[in-house]
């Protein structure tokens, strides 16, 4: 256990040398560093999912365009949809969930620290793994949901279905490593105070996300075990000619998949009700009814999933049973979003960036929603599936929904982290121009999926109509990039010259603002004793009904601090993230490789256990 | 989801303080009845299938529940614990029985024919 | 709700949470959960493909009932011993725990072993292999990854031994045993609905 | 009762109406391109539809849409007057800390659930109602999506051909979808909604064309390289009409004496083609399309090309390279050979 002594040791000293710098970060636990670690990850796996989709609106800028041929597109669109999810907005909101969750709760870090690096690391080698395949010229081209049997070795005979299908079941098994840490953390490591119910919302929809990724995560992890013996071992899961039934791939992984977009979704719910209360200065409304209505969708949300199948014909009955359930889910949706408005409802609303993209998120992802409902109905959905009308729906949700969620958090917590403030004006621009921008690019497709654009097409006849608004949507999303560069400039900038932000630089209400920006390693000196959801705010203004504020406790003590154990950086999970990854991608290559993986990977989950065996307990006793 | 704070009485959370080695063999022995049982209505013949296949059904469950209650402590740990691992049993089983009434719906895959 | 006093008692355990819990335990309640998924997912994949083989052999024709009832047999009982070495880790009794955690790590493997032995029949004797029919593919791969769990855990349990038998392991690590054992009842009972849902029902 | 405490000066900001105003130019702008494209009788529209199967869908979009709409419009409303309306105000106060308002959460909930029944009713109706067994005076289709093209075949009339689907207006037609490969998806979007094609399944899909007219289809599931170039064409005939094509389609291809039209045929049936072609009483081969009638048809190739005379030769020369990934190979027929063919096949009316 590393004393306060040790960890400045390990900060300061180690970190002087560029070298030393490296591998501090390369061995940290610290969930705040590895935090850091994936927000920069996701970001830029984000812009390579959008250098992406620019490629693909060029190519579809005019009818019967040249610039890629159908088997490229493919690959852009299969890669495009896959690094968007597993690669930018999952990690992404798992960049929150490392950084905030244990700052909110009171924790001065999550429950199984070394898991952490050891998810951030799967990760990461996952996701590399995934991208390597352009360099072989075999980037996956099956769609991102990869449906079966297109898959199968039969249609697919090349490496391109592999390199997507032991990526994913990589990158599932660092989420699930993640999920289980924060179930634990957020059940286990709250401050003396803090119940369920004060918890804070980002911290209850971050905590309803971890369930839907443990128990949804398995359901693909199957489906693609299932294609992996189809495709290595010459099983018949999905071999027609066998009695395999291809929907047997479509429900696995539909029962994934749509718990999977309420995992996208969630977080950016959760970040939006921590800004909008924040900057209308009013607590949010109906709070508990929110996370009600987040456990709903969470609960409801797997039991939709044949609403993405309402066309392979499964009968009247399926049809009518999924379009009703997935219609219920806009209720606890709806309440959510009348909730937020009801919070700026008699506020002060103050506007500042991060509160523009919340206000952008509710705007934008009601438009989603009620698309989505309107594919709920399947007859509708009959005219509107695999066309560019659903491409609309969850650009809508996803972007409009997630991406901007999730840049309203980025907006609001960066102080938090960097201890700088983000530049208001530049975040205002790119606001404008963002939302602009996404709606040039994806309202017209609501148009063009109406006029019977169908999706996945690298190229279209010029005389059905579609000619002038898939142009118009193309420069859009050149805005849209345009917009990010005002980001990105913001953020050079901010390095350089930003205001110095201070411990609560948005007069905000919850415990993360309670310590300096950026926190101290062990976050609280002292860990907090909660009252209230908005304890912090209370703290500062009294309950608003007279109460007065609560008195400042009492300064802390250098003892105090000097007595804080924070757990030492570990290597292992950096090596065992490689070992495993050799043992993956040794199933392309040779067994021989996967069984050397195999038990390289073995003997270094035996270090890794052993590597605390008997920590803190000991010396206690 | 309800509120727990209780502190758990074992100081290492180890709830294993209820059942006794008593209580652990007398399980045991019923788990070897009932799978005794279990396999002997297969060779009684002349049981109508539904009545065989829901009795069986029921036996594995009781198994089931007598290991996770008594072997796994559910019956005595913390309700956290029991939320985590109930929960997510019944999305599963639901989730089984809706995939199976989905495939059973397709008429056109051939039954075996031998 | 716990007072600043208890959690300042735990402060210095960093596996104790505020909840008085075990940080190790819940997340292994967790795991549980989804392995629930996991085998669910398998399990309603067999039973969505039961009798849709275009090819046999069938289930009937290749099953030794009494063979793989004393498997499970052999399970159970392996679930039995690993209580009884946690209840004598408790009363510190570091050798017979070890012992008892032994006995299971061996009828956990004689499991196995049984397995292998199922496993080469259906293929030598009855001609079924992972690519002969659906029926093939399914079982293998079902009752394969429980007989994978079942090694992983049988690895578990002998590591154990050898750390209580060096002297590494004492009532101390009662909850580090006891999620070993939460893990071994669940593939136990993983094997109970598999053997009815699989073999027993016709 | 509120304490009155202005926000620190630092923390103010008013909402910026120079930008909004940038915004609402912007909008007005793309408003200005709509007069230009906001035309719904397009080719592929989904939205103007030719058949009862098409209107009853028809019916359900435009409730929902309305509903929808008027949901979207007073949450913007509302949502833009809010922020107006409160904005943060010099030395306003500390804004009441109000916590929720049950009986209008539990109000709206309520309204929610309303509102969808209004959608689900007709849903479940018509879901049931599209899904019944088609008449048996119904006339038969079946359909085989191939990797890139499409078959059709009508068992009564013993007719198969590709590419090209003619059938009667106000005549129940009823489609039986199989697909030999993979998953592919059959959509005639002015006739109404797609279904999926798949492989060991027979998938159903009845409807009542009610115009006559010429409509675009296209598979909608993606199926691989060339999925976009998987087209179609239907043809809604008067019935007279139809029954002249059927005539047309069931007389065995007239022989041309064109002497090029005759070394193509001799080409033709001395080579490959054959093990994959179908010309009735000269091959029958299943790989590819039927070419009994191929002049009778104006595309071909998913279609994808007009049946031109240097189109066609063009394609057996190299298929591949008009349509990228075509599962027929090149048979490396040179220029002449393949002039040869194309007389004989544009001459098999
Ligand atoms: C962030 C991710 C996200 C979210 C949150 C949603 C939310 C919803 N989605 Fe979406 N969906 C996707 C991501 C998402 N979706 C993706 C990625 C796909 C395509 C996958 C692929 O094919 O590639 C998809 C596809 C998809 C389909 C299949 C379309 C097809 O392929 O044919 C359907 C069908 O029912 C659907 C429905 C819904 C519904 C009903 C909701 C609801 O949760 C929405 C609820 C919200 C509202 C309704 C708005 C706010 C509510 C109110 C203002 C109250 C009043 C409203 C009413 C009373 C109606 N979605
Ligand atoms: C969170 C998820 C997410 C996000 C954020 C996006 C973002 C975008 N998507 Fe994506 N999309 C999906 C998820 C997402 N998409 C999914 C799941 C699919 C289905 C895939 C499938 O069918 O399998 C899909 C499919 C899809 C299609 C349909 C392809 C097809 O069916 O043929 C299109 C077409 O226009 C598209 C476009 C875009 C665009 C223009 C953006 C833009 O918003 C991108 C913005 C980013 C940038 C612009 C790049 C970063 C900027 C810079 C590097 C600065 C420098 C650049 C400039 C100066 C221009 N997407
Ligand atoms: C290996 C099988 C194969 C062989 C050999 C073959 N074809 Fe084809 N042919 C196909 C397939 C498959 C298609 C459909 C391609 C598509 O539309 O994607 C096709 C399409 C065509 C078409 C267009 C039909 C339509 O209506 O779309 C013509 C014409 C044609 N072939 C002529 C020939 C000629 C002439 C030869 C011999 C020189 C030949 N084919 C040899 C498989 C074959
Ligand atoms: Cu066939 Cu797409
Ligand atoms: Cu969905």
């Amino acid at each position: 256990m590393a004393t306060q002594a040790a960890f400045m040791h390990g900060s300061k000293a180690e970190t002087e040398t560029f070298w030393g710098t490296v591998w501090s970060w390369l061995t940290t636990v610290d969930h705040k560093r590895i935090g850091i670690l994936y927000g920069t990850s996701a970001f830029i796996f984000f812009l390579v999912g959008g250098i992406e989709a620019l490629i693909m609106r060029l190519q579809l800028a005019r009818p019967d365009n040249t610039l890629v041929g159908p088997e490229r597109f493919n690959e852009l669109f299969t890669m495009h949809g896959t690094t968007m999810i597993f690669l930018a907005v999952m990690p992404l909101s798992a960049a929150f969930f490392n950084y905030m969750i244990p700052l909110m709760i009171g924790a001065r870090d999550v429950a199984f620290p070394r898991l952490n690096a050891l998810s951030y690391w799967i990760f990461l080698s996952g996701a590399l793994f995934l991208n390597s395949s352009w360099l072989f010229g075999m980037a996956p081209d099956g769609g991102w949901f990869g449906y079966a049997n297109l898959t199968t070795t039969q249609f697919s005979p090349r490496h391109t279905i592999d390199f997507w299908m032991l990526g994913l079941q990589i990158l599932g098994l660092s989420s699930m490593l993640a999920g289980f840490n924060f179930l634990v953390t957020i059940i286990n490591m709250r401050a003396p105070g803090m119940t369920l119910m004060r918890m804070p919302v980002f911290v209850w929809m971050s905590f309803v996300t971890q369930f839907l990724i443990v128990l949804a995560f398995p359901a693909i992890t199957v489906a693609l075990i299932l294609l992996m013996f189809d495709r290595f071992f010459g099983t018949l899961f999905y071999e027609p000619a066998a009695g395999g039934d291809p929907l047997l791939w479509q429900h696995l992984f539909w029962i994934f998949g749509h718990p999977e977009v309420y995992i996208l979704i969630l977080p950016a719910m959760g970040i939006v009700s921590e800004v909008l209360p924040t900057f209308a200065r009013k607590p949010l409304f109906g709070a508990p009814v929110v996370i009600y209505s987040g456990i709903m969708i969470g609960f409801f949300g797997f039991g939709v999933w044949s609403h993405h199948m309402f066309s392979v014909g499964m009968g009247p009955v399926a049809d009518a049973a999924f379009s009703i359930s997935t219609m219920l889910i806009a209720v606890p949706t709806g309440v959510k979003i009348l909730n937020w408005i009801g919070t700026l409802w008699g506020g002060s609303i103050r506007f500042k960036a991060p509160l523009y993209f919340s206000l952008g998120f509710i705007a934008m992802f009601t438009m989603g929603g009620l698309s989505g409902v309107m594919h709920a109905s399947p007859p509708v959905d009959l005219q509107q599936t695999d066309s560019y009308f659903v491409v609309a729906h969850f650009h809508y949700v996803l972007f409009g929904g997630s991406i901007f969620g999730l840049f309203s958090g980025i907006y609001y917590w960066w102080p938090k982290i960097t201890g700088k403030m983000l530049d208001d004006t530049l975040g205002r621009w790119h606001f404008w121009t963002m939302l602009i921008g996404f709606n040039m690019t994806f309202f017209p497709m609501h148009y063009l999926g109406l006029i019977g654009m169908p999706r996945r097409i690298y190229t279209y006849a010029p005389d059905l109509g579609w000619n002038h608004w898939n142009l118009i949507s193309t420069i859009g999303s050149f805005l849209i990039g345009v917009s990010l560069l005002f980001f990105i400039v913001n953020v050079f900038r901010t390095r350089r010259s930003g205001a110095v932000a201070g411990n609560d630089p948005w007069d905000a209400r919850t415990l993360e603002w309670s310590i300096p920006s950026p926190p101290p390693v062990y976050n609280f000196a002292r860990i907090p004793q909660v009252h209230d959801r908005d304890d912090f705010w209370l703290q500062k203004y009294g309950d608003g009904h007279g109460g007065a504020p609560r008195p400042k406790p009492a300064p802390v003590t250098a003892a105090e601090i000097a007595a804080i154990h924070m757990p030492d950086t570990s290597f292992w999970p950096l090596l065992l993230a490689l070992a495993l990854a050799v043992m993956v991608s040794g199933l392309m290559i040779s067994m021989v490789q996967v069984v050397i993986g195999g038990l390289l990977t073995l003997w270094l989950m035996y270090k890794f256990a052993m590597e605390l065996h008997r920590p803190a307990a000991g010396h206690g006793h | 989801m309800a509120d727990h704070h209780a502190v758990a009485s074992a100081p290492h959370g180890g709830g294993g303080g209820h059942a006794t080695v008593r209580t652990y063999i007398n399980v045991a022995i019923a788990l070897a009845i009932i799978t005794a049982v279990e396999v002997a209505t297969l060779y009684i013949p002349g049981i109508p299938s539904t009545v065989l296949v829901l009795s069986l059904l029921a036996m594995s469950a009781i198994k089931f529940f007598l290991v996770v209650g008594f072997f796994m402590h559910l019956k005595y740990d913390h309700p956290v614990m029991r939320a985590l691992f109930v929960g997510p049993l019944i999305i599963a089983i639901a989730i089984i029985l809706a995939v199976m009434a989905l495939f059973s719906a397709f008429v056109l895959l051939p039954r075996v024919v031998l | 709700m716990v007072d600043h006093a208890s959690a300042v008692a735990h402060a210095h355990d960093p596996n104790i949470g505020t909840t008085g819990l075990d940080n190790r335990k819940v997340g292994m309640w967790a795991f549980l959960g989804s392995d629930c998924m996991f085998f669910g997912s398998l399990i309603g994949t067999y039973l969505a493909y039961k009798g849709k083989s275009i090819s046999g052999p069938l289930p009937h024709q290749v099953f030794d009932i009494p063979l793989t009832s004393y498997s499970a047999a052999l399970l159970l009982a392996s679930s039995l011993t690993m209580v009884l070495a946690l209840a004598a880790l408790q009363e510190s009794r570091v050798k017979k725990a070890a012992g008892w955690l032994f006995v299971t790590a061996m009828l956990g493997l004689h499991f196995v072993l049984n397995q292998v032995y199922e496993f080469t029949t259906f293929a030598l004797h009855h001609g079924l292999k992972l690519s002969t029919s659906l029926f093939g593919s399914t079982f293998f791969v079902l009752t394969g990854f429980h007989g994978a769990h079942v090694t992983g855990g049988v690895i578990w349990l002998l590591i154990l031994v050898m750390l209580a038998l060096r002297g590494k392991i004492d009532a101390r690590d009662y909850t580090k045993v006891e999620i070993a054992g939460l893990y071994w009842h669940f593939v136990d009972i993983v094997w109970i609905a598999i053997f009815t849902v699989i073999y027993l029902i016709p | 009762m509120t304490t009155p405490r202005p926000t620190p000066p630092r923390l103010r900001r008013r909402f910026d109406w120079s930008l909004a105003c940038l915004l609402g130019a912007v909008l007005l702008l793309a408003c200005s391109c709509s007069a230009v494209g906001w035309n719904w009788d397009t080719p592929m529209t989904t939205v103007i539809p030719k058949s009862d199967f098409g209107m009853l869908i028809h019916d359900i979009f435009m409730l929902i849409s309305w509903w929808t709409l008027g949901i979207f419009l007073a949450v913007e409303t509302v949502l833009v007057w809010v922020c107006w309306r409160y904005r943060d105000r010099a030395g306003a106060p500390i804004p009441k800390q109000i916590h929720g308002h049950t009986t209008l959460e539990v109000g709206w909930t309520i309204a929610f659930a309303v509102i969808l029944l209004v959608f689900a009713i007709p849903t479940i109706r018509v879901i049931f109602k599209t899904q019944e067994a088609p008449a048996a005076t119904a006339l038969r289709v079946d359909v085989l999506g191939h990797q890139w093209w499409w078959e059709f075949r009508y068992p009564q009339f013993k007719i198969t051909t590709a590419n090209e689907l003619h059938l009667p207006k106000g005549q129940t037609a009823t489609f039986l979808l199989n697909a030999p490969d993979v998953i592919h998806s059959f959509w005639m979007p002015q006739l109404g909604g797609k279904r999926d094609v798949v492989p060991r399944r027979v998938n159903h899909l009845t409807l009542t064309p009610q115009v006559a007219g010429e409509y675009p289809g296209q598979c909608a599931e993606y199926c691989g390289v060339s999925h976009a170039n998987m087209r179609f064409r239907v043809y809604v005939h008067e019935p007279a009409d139809f029954e002249k094509w059927v005539k047309q389609q069931q007389a065995p291809p007239v022989e041309s004496p064109d002497p090029l039209a005759q070394q193509g045929k001799t080409i033709f049936s001395s080579s490959a083609c054959v093990g994959c072609h179908t010309i009735s009483g000269i091959s029958a081969g299943h790989i590819g399309p039927d070419l009994t009638h191929f002049a009778s048809r104006t595309r071909f190739a998913g279609a994808l090309i007009d049946t031109t005379p240097d189109n066609v030769a063009k394609w057996i020369e190299n298929p591949d390279h008009m349509k990228p990934g075509a599962l027929m190979p090149n048979l490396g027929m040179t220029p002449e050979q393949s002039k040869a063919i194309t007389a004989y096949l544009l001459s098999l009316k």
